[in-house]
């Protein structure tokens, strides 16, 4: 693994084995993945990519998306609220523009998330995905509103992510990550729907519904009204869900939300994530990646425990 | 240097120009080589996410400061106090560190030969100032300045405040045309507050005049990435949504869909 | 009204007009509420009464309840985890021991929140309750699970929420207020189904889901796991919460959720609360409920607008 | 007084133990009148609300710290940091504010006549000070103190420490049940870590001695309203919660249901 890691642990061999993972048929060399919407190749300015485990893209749909009117951000005293509306160049840009550029200045696996909006739309886009070169797995966001199912979100109703994942697993050999919205009752049932379908892991937790108001104005600091909350404020309820996720399903976890550290990180692997990611962090901290994973590899260093070791060990 | 970098470095300096306004100084040759009128960098006051642990003080974003001086390397900031995050970079001094993630943006498009009107609103007028340095001894300089009071305004050709404290009183663009007219100018340059670039792109498109303005927007990363901090820019009946940290912050005022904001 | 406030506004009879606001059957002199099981009498040591518009008891269940063991606490970066577990002496304690010492001390109308794991039991409790005298109105805790339904909770399932409040306001006349959960996946539904139920107000949010792990040893903060989030971490979903719902009933509301000071109570006025309640707050600040009536008494003042006039006016 | 009040309250003298202990003083006659031996305070360096939004820090609960000495209204806290808030504590110098809620708590109860054993570990230390005293010149009284090393440990009879750098080497409870015989003990007060208190108790139980004992708690309120800082009290068939901060800290060690914890 990287020089960042040689620096500071004098080549230790020992903390590179301590830090692999598996995230379904993925081995990683690290648990650190960054959260879709948060992170690109810009950021590899700032740290040596070896810190990461796999590379996880902006969420794509098959048309291109505008996006949602600005402000689109706005940030509260222990978070971020975001309303992006998942503005994305199309899958034929990504494929033509945005991937090749991948291939070649990826030096980890490379994850792709993309969206839908009826069961066959991800599926038709899953197959034209198969068809291109350098993707490891694919992180499939069932946030966006459902045309078929009155507007409701896929991610909300477990018989339609049943359906959704057998079909998709159907498609592909490749990696099969379901992605899960923490705004919903039962994300446990959802979570094994997911599996029995034959999703190979899951990512959670995707933003909780947030807003913030101008309060001598009235006015909404977002423009659409209600976002997406993400970031420290939201990290007990990421890692609720996580630890409710771990208890109901076998396939492995990323888990997200809130993490800021590797002491945060620990946490949602004592819950049961077998690899985490950064997400709003990022925006907070250009050097939280390498900062994690140093933390992180120090203290499986000097408890002598592997990922494994720790994985879903919390006690009750 | 093509994408922004991160760097911690000292503050060589602090100016104080009143209650509000203050510069900040650091000193970086190889930033300052990259850096171009018109980008900016997210800056912050040193925060470490160790904090988290041990005085639970949460960090928060960086802030967009535009590039208001550049002497080969002698990078200045001019803040305003307006919130949270100016003003943690208020109680900076000299010494303490400050969190750099830039250059950030494109900057403006740099001429020679033209009859040029510079018009900035508050806290429009430091990515001007470095601007107008680059242009002066090519081009024909008129740079008209606005505040609400003698607090919020700097040197200039002409100076507007909203309470007639000094200079002329009223908003920077209330006799706009005519100044364009009277100036023969051709190129107009703009910073500053949303209401006041809307009224001065609306008479330059009507006088078809070409016009470069300096837009603002609430941003996360700063580098392209998030996209947070899009504004709409295209024809009429092609837009998209463009990033001002990294297709601007400077965009072609023709170009800039007010309607949609 | 209250000293308090005449010590501020100069025996000013328009910030206390400008502060009435009507929740549901109740005429309340403030919007300032304080949130169940975290306020009591002691806690009138610290403030002038006058501040609260009406006082909301611990929920009471029909048997006395012995709680959650401990630990029950713990305090995260941006609020506290509780797993209090509903411990109370029972319908019958508080009846002959808690309700007279309310009626004997408290100043302004008592709310009285209660909860039972039956339709039935939440019945007997309420005509148990309507033969007592000192009640203003009811707060009804639906996140208790339904014995009657498979464990999951009253507040999940829109048409047992109706059934529920049809049955109650039959049995009363007095303020009925329906206290929904934040976790679920279509909260408008089930304020709705409250409404047409018969609700005269709703409460919002009682706690989101929350976790926190002790990243050294494993060990869970919390004695049970999973506990209940709230404070300041939680405002942006309990404010997006409350827009939702304000969409969706035209019941007034009372809100909560993160409420800290008088500008976080604007803001979910604005958002559309006829009143607001202190919840997390009451520990973090002794004083949170008369500094927050001033400033917001304040505000009203300088603004020359009364609740009423703010309400629900958000700019989207 | 019955309740605990609010206050704020100067920091009048700052001592200076060791690296991990200090003891803060303020001046209140009217709480030092009301206080009592085993009774203690929610404390908190003072945070204001108005930080939210000016700093975007988030203040946090106050902290149960016992009175350690009260002379006539010279009340001192002895703390040691630990964490979060007590580091806050920490950071504190004269003249500082302290936020106060308090006296809670029910405290020790107080005899005469007795032969008594005070036994403490690590931070147990401060109520059993602030007790001794008012017990003196009434009792016969025998005082071990224990804590992982020379920083941990205290004026007393006897002293322990795990790591033997000073005073016995061993937990504080080793030889307790001799301590007991020897010195006749009729009357034992206890404060210290969960897993001494539990051996201690479980001596006591056994030789059928009377036996006080302060438990910690995790705690919001401080005043009895929230229910979090319950602890199993009671007959082993017939116990409920008790609340740490309003029925406690101090609870019979016969109704102590540890195996409930
Ligand atoms: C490209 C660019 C260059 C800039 N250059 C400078 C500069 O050179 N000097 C300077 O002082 N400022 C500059 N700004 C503005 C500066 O970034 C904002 O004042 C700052 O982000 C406010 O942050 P805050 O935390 O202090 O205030 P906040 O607490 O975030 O907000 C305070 C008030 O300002 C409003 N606000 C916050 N951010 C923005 C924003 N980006 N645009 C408009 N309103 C906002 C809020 O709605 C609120 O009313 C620039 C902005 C951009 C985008
Ligand atoms: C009635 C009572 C009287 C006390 N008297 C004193 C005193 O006189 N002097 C003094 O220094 N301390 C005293 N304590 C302990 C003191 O309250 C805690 O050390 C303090 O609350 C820790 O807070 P923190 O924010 O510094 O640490 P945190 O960041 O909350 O925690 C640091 C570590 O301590 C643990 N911890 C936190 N709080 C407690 C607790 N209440 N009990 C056990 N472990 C805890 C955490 O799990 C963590 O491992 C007393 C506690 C009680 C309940
Ligand atoms: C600005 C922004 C954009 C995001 N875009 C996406 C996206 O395109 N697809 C997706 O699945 N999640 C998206 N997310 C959600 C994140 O991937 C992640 O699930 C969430 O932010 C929680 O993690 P955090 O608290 O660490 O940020 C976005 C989040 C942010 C803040
Ligand atoms: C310690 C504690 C105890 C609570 N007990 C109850 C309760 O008995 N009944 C109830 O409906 N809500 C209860 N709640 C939830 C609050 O009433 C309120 O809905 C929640 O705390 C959100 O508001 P806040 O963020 O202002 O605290 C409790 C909350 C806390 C922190
Ligand atoms: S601020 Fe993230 S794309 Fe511009
Ligand atoms: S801390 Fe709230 S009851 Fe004891």
């Amino acid at each position: 693994m990287g020089a960042i890691l040689n620096d500071i642990w004098g080549n230790s061999i020992n903390a590179v084995k301590l830090l692999t993972t598996r995230l379904g048929k993925l081995e990683l060399s690290t648990p650190l993945l960054v959260a879709s919407g948060t992170f690109d190749l810009e950021n590899f300015e700032f740290f040596d990519p070896a810190c990461l485990g796999a590379f996880v893209s902006k969420t794509i749909t098959r048309e291109p998306k505008k996006g949602n009117p600005p402000p689109r951000l706005y940030e509260t005293e222990a978070g971020l609220i975001n309303s992006i509306g998942l503005q994305n160049p199309g899958l034929d840009k990504f494929i033509h523009e945005k991937l090749p550029v991948y291939r070649d200045k990826l030096s980890m696996p490379l994850i792709v998330s993309f969206s839908g909006s009826t069961i066959s739309e991800f599926c038709q886009m899953l197959e034209t995905l198969e068809a291109s070169a350098g993707i490891a797995g694919y992180e499939v966001n069932v946030s966006c509103p459902n045309v078929e199912n009155e507007g409701i979100a896929f991610g909300t109703d477990p018989d339609i992510v049943f359906e959704l994942t057998r079909r998709l697993q159907e498609i592909t050999d490749k990696e099969l990550c379901i992605k899960l919205s923490p705004n919903v009752t039962d994300i446990a049932t959802i979570a094994a729907a997911a599996e029995a379908g034959g999703a190979s892991s899951l990512a959670l937790i995707n933003s909780l519904w947030g807003m913030a108001i101008d309060y001598r104005t009235g006015k909404s600091k977002i423009k659409k009204g209600i976002g997406g909350y993400t970031g420290c404020g939201v990290k007990p309820v990421a890692l609720a869900l996580t630890y409710k996720v771990a208890q109901a399903v076998r396939i492995p976890i990323l888990a997200m939300g809130g993490i800021y550290n590797w002491q945060d990180a620990l946490e949602f692997i004592w819950a049961g994530a077998s690899a985490i990611s950064l997400g709003t962090a990022n925006f907070i901290n250009p050097l939280a990646a390498p900062e994690l994973i140093m933390g992180l590899g120090e203290y499986l260093l000097s408890t002598k425990k592997s990922i494994n070791d720790l994985k879903g060990k919390v006690e009750i | 240097m093509n994408s922004p970098q991160y760097r911690q470095r000292a503050i060589q300096l602090r100016e104080e120009l009143s209650d509000e306004y203050f510069i900040l100084w650091i000193w970086d040759e190889a930033l300052g080589a990259a850096g171009k009128p018109g980008q900016f960098y997210e800056i912050r006051a040193l925060s470490s996410l160790a904090n988290l642990q041990t005085f639970h003080a949460i960090p928060k974003l960086f802030k967009p400061i535009s590039i208001y001086d550049n002497q080969g390397g002698r990078i200045g900031f001019m803040i305003k106090k307006v919130g949270t995050g100016t003003n943690a970079l208020s109680r900076l001094r000299a010494g303490d560190t400050l969190e750099l993630i830039g250059p950030c943006g494109t900057g403006f498009p740099v001429f020679r030969g033209r009859r040029i009107l510079l018009i900035s609103g508050g806290i429009g007028y430091p990515p001007l100032w470095y601007l107008q340095k680059e242009l002066i001894n090519h081009n024909q300089i008129y740079w008209m300045h606005g505040g609400g009071g003698q607090a919020d305004v700097f040197p200039c050709d002409e100076i507007w405040t909203e309470d007639g404290s000094i200079g002329r009183k009223g908003r920077v663009c209330d006799n706009l045309e005519e100044t364009i007219t009277k100036h023969e100018v051709d190129t107009v340059y703009s910073c500053g507050p949303q209401g006041l670039l809307r009224t001065v792109c609306e008479i330059t498109n009507k006088l078809d005049i070409e016009h470069y303005c300096s837009l603002e927007a609430y941003m996360a990363c700063g580098i392209g990435v998030c996209h947070g901090c899009a504004v709409p820019i295209g024809h009429p009946e092609d837009w998209t949504f463009k990033r001002v940290c990294k297709e601007g912050p400077v965009f072609n005022a023709k170009e800039i869909r007010w309607e949609l904001f």
